[in-house]
């Protein structure tokens, strides 16, 4: 049999594997991100870039829970200009690079985008969705008429994919998705992690240095599934999953709920840069056993049992 | 339900080691079995968490690294008293190897922290040391007894260099190590201290065609290899060092000892 | 040094720990409910009530995850009246019993409460936040006019205590909380589970019958700390802290952040029912280690560091 | 990541028991080291899950149960073809204990399956049975040669009885007992089928002071001890049970043979 066909689309970005790198997870330099594409992702995604440089929270930033991890890196970024002088210096044309970028409002987005469109960006992803930042992240993916009109402003600035990232910390994630459809977006990342926190017992401490940050991994994977096939009854573009990936059974769950590609963060805590390699070759084996030619043919198939 | 996180711990000695460096000993079964060259990410309750090298491992579950006094949270560790608390996690990181043979070590300030238990477990092995102290002025010195102690079970030397020339040979540490080069054959060159030293380091034994193994130092969140704060070219000090061996160390060379990224991620020269 | 006091009052329930039996785990019978109290619970609530009988959904209603349980067993229970019966031919009046109710509105809520008033029942837990039953639950718990609306119908129907357990999957708990609070909630129960989903790779198939369901156990846990932590900061009743519990340390944890009980429920999966001993030793043990004279004394503690 | 998720298995083997009974074999290792008495949560895709007592281990990994064709769910087991997908979970809840000595077993229907395994590790320890089948009429029956053929390897007795007399001796399955039992010294009774049955084995169990074990059936819904759908006094039989010995069964008599819940938690007379 023919080895299985992994390459996907969504809107013009051509990937080689459904499988990306997650925003905030080793998206700090281009060099790192180079070699999580050379460690078998399809396409990888910044850390989010945001208007102004910010240093982020203090540390502890970063602590692990059972069953995933909390962060609260304070959406830490150098800052558009210097993110751009960065990337003009850099080789990044054939990397399937998507920059992440987080924004007050619909101008703060369509500043970022002006200055980064002529560079070889392959894609956007816009971060309305970070449970951590005030300001920014999920207090704009709660507002709908912010988030429609930071994707319409966005849309008219480039003609780039630009893919929306949801924060699952709302009522209604299916409410929020058709909204990002309506008014332009290309896919939608879904999802951001969970408010959430962890306190030292010994000391009675919060231990994040912010107290509240975003929950990821494996404990919020059947959140994430759930979202992702709520999200598929209702909205036509692409989906891509994200949320406790790190084996390929949870790839595949992810791709039979509807999604299109799957993002890979916290998984690195776990298994290292192999996870890619690991996950493709369990995906591809998956694909030979049930005879098909083609990971684009098992997307949304968990859909349509009674 | 068992998760990686900080684990409190009390000090329990505090040594002076210089007037700005102190070491703090504390016990933590993890930590005391950290290998040469691995950290532990340090949380000083309310102000921060840090990348401490431990320095200082012993059999009955006690360890200790040391801290120079530079800005808020290393003068925060660096007033800690016994009995006050921190949180440790780790220990993290690839550690020196190939701990055997005749080696160089080369080393300045805070950076002998690493490379105190690690002339330990050479000795041990019976290595011949030739270790190569550096550093501005007399005042900055620490380890200098220990070294002495621990060399002094085999075959070894400590060459102590000042810039001022107020203690040891007038020099930079670096200069030391040519005229040793030249007349030994040394099977690997350990490192750690300031980058440019480091850099300079890797020169020499690139023409002497020694390898070398070097400590680096980044900002680090994690600690564990997911948030690329600690990114030097394509690697994660925290992961994929912070040893780095030499064909690793060439390849981030035009980094090394020339710019580091700060919290913000912004590129900043050395 | 003396034996920790573990006693609390919420309103004018009495418990001698502050552990209670979280509703729908082996609430189904007064007996098996007297047995989770003589193994150490301070309380113990009912499963859900509804006015009408109810089947609920076909197997497979709970389904185990890595990190916790999905549940959708769709409010099964016999109806108030049959109920009714069942309580007034037990003896209740030594069990520290809540009874929890679910109701589409109102005058459900009113009627179920007029029936049982008379009856040696201790409290009441609204449930207005399962997250996987249309009509009930969390489309309740996002209604706020209806949740309003619910609480005082039933305040004016019963002195007894009322408790109120809300759901997590909403943008905004604190809001929620506040509502339930400024309308006589005497307690808040934090929080229900979180909607979620698990697929069966070989088959492609949702593994729960209804597809979508609850995600419960240590998965939440640090979802439902923060919320009962953000909470806490917003109101002054009570909270009761569920989500996630299986061991001490995790009761402490919730204890610091502002819960004045915990209830238990995945938690009896891994431990059995012995998880109310154990769990009870490790706090009296750290209240000893940490020189306090009651369990009371810690409620809050994580709050206020800078 | 590892889970007690239902795992798919495929039917290898369907058996014929009887016109409304079959044994369906599957490979699965964890269900092929059931203990006797223990049972499994089977998911008949798109349709239920209910819980089946394992009928049948073999060392290569193989096991099997054994349907009745009662309604919906267990009607599409029924109905199930070789290469048919199922999931399984489990083996779950507590086994039949103490399996030696000189043991009678009380069994009737599709309450004979957890019996089976039973009856063969009974014989493996070289226990004499007294196997009591019951049926109502001759069509009922299943495993007789099955047991025949087991109960053949040690000095072993079956005993077949009908309501309507058209098979082995006319009468209940319990009327067979107290002969034995003024014979003979008998140190357990094991029992499994319809609760009224089950009850008089406990009855006429007391009265010779034998103790008992009989394995029982509630709705199920986790199998695993947390919903309480399967409650009877304040047990629940899937975990507590399904087997219960005789100071348990004696707890519980209130319940036993006169009322169990419906899916909804509706107490309804059995
Ligand atoms: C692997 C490793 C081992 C180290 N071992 C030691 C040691 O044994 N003894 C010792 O005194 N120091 C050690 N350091 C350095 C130490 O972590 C920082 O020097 C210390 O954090 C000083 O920071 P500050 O916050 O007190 O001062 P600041 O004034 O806030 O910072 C001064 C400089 O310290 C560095 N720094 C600050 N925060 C961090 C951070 N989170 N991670 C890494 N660097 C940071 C930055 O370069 C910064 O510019 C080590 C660093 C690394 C990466
Ligand atoms: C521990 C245990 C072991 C069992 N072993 C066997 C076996 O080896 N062979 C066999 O044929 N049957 C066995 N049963 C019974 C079997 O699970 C049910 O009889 C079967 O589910 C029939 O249900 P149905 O859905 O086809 O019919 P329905 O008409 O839907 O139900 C008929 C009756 O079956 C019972 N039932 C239905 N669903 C369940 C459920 N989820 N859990 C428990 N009982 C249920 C109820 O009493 C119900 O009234 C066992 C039950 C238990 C509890
Ligand atoms: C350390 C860390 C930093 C993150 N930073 C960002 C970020 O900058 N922008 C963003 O959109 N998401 C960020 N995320 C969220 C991830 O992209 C991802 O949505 C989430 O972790 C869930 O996926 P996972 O379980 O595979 O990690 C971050 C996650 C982690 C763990
Ligand atoms: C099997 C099962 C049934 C449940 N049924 C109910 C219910 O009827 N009413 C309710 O308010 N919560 C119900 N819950 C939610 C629990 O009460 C609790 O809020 C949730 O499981 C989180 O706590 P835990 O992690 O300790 O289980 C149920 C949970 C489970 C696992
Ligand atoms: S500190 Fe996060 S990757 Fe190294
Ligand atoms: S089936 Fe759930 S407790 Fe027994």
């Amino acid at each position: 049999m023919q080895e299985p066909d992994l390459s996907i689309e969504i809107s013009s970005l051509k990937m080689e594997s459904p499988l990306m790198l997650a925003s905030g997870i080793l998206g700090t330099s281009i060099d790192l991100l180079r070699r999580v594409f050379e460690a078998g992702a399809g396409a990888v995604v910044t850390k989010s870039v945001g208007y102004e440089q910010r240093t982020g929270y203090n540390n502890p930033t970063i602590v692990e829970v059972y069953g995933g991890y909390l962060n609260a890196i304070g959406l830490s970024n150098p800052g558009i200009k210097e993110f751009h002088k960065e990337l003009s210096r850099s080789k990044i044309d054939d990397l399937p690079l998507v920059v992440s970028l987080f924004g007050a409002d619909p101008l703060e987005f369509r500043e970022m985008i002006s200055l980064l469109d002529e560079l070889e960006v392959k894609a956007y992803e816009l971060n309305i969705s970070c449970p951590h930042v005030k300001g920014f992240g999920a207090e704009v993916c709660q507002d709908s008429k912010l988030v429609g009109e930071i994707i319409e402003a966005v849309k008219t600035e480039t003609q780039k994919p630009v893919f929306v990232k949801l924060s699952p910390n709302v009522t209604d994630i299916v409410h929020t998705a058709k909204l990002a459809e309506d008014t332009g977006a290309d896919a939608l990342t879904v999802a951001n992690t969970f408010r959430a926190m962890a306190i030292d017992i010994e000391t009675g401490r919060p231990i994040l240095a912010n107290k509240i940050g975003g929950l990821s991994g494996p404990a919020i994977k059947p959140i994430a599934v759930r979202c992702v096939y709520e999200i598929y009854q209702n909205v036509d573009i692409p989906i891509i999953g994200c949320g406790g990936v790190v084996d390929w059974e949870d790839a595949i769950e992810f791709f039979l709920a509807g999604a299109t590609a799957i993002q890979i963060g916290t998984g690195i805590a776990y298994e290292g840069l192999s996870v890619f390699e690991k996950i493709k070759q369990g995906v591809k084996d998956y694909l030979i056993v049930k005879g098909k030619r083609s990971v684009r043919e098992i997307v949304g198939l968990a859909h349509g049992f009674r | 339900m068992v998760s990686d996180k900080p684990r409190i711990v009390k000090v329990l000695d505090v040594r002076e080691e210089s007037q700005t460096v102190r070491s703090l000993i504390f016990e933590d079964d993890p930590c005391s079995k950290a290998k040469p060259g691995q950290f532990v990410m340090v949380w000083i309750l309310g102000v921060d968490e840090i990348p401490m090298s431990i320095s200082m491992t012993k059999a009955d579950g006690l360890a200790g690294f040391t801290v120079r006094k530079v800005g808020e949270a290393s003068a925060a560790l660096f007033d800690m008293k016994v009995g006050s608390l921190l949180g440790v996690r780790g220990p993290y990181g690839k550690h020196f190897t190939n701990i055997i043979g005749d080696v160089m070590i080369v080393g300045a300030g805070t950076g002998l922290a690493p490379l105190m238990p690690l002339s330990e477990v050479l000795t041990q092995n019976l290595s011949s040391i030739y270790m190569i102290i550096g550093g501005k002025t007399i005042d900055e010195f620490v380890f200098v007894d220990r070294a002495r102690a621990t060399l002094s079970k085999t075959k070894s030397e400590i060459i102590i260099t000042t810039e001022d020339g107020s203690y040891g040979t007038k020099g930079l540490a670096t200069d030391a190590m040519e005229p040793i080069l030249k007349e030994r054959q040394i099977d690997m060159i350990y490192t750690c201290g300031p980058e440019l030293m480091i850099k300079k380091v890797l020169e020499i034994a690139q023409e002497f065609s020694v390898p070398i193994q070097a400590s680096l130092e980044r900002i680090m969140k994690c600690g564990i290899g997911i948030c690329g704060s600690c990114c030097i070219g394509r690697y994660r000090v925290c992961k994929d060092g912070p040893v780095f061996d030499s064909p690793k160390l060439e390849e981030i060379i035009d980094e090394l000892g020339s710019f580091k990224r700060d919290h913000s991620g912004r590129v900043a020269m050395i």
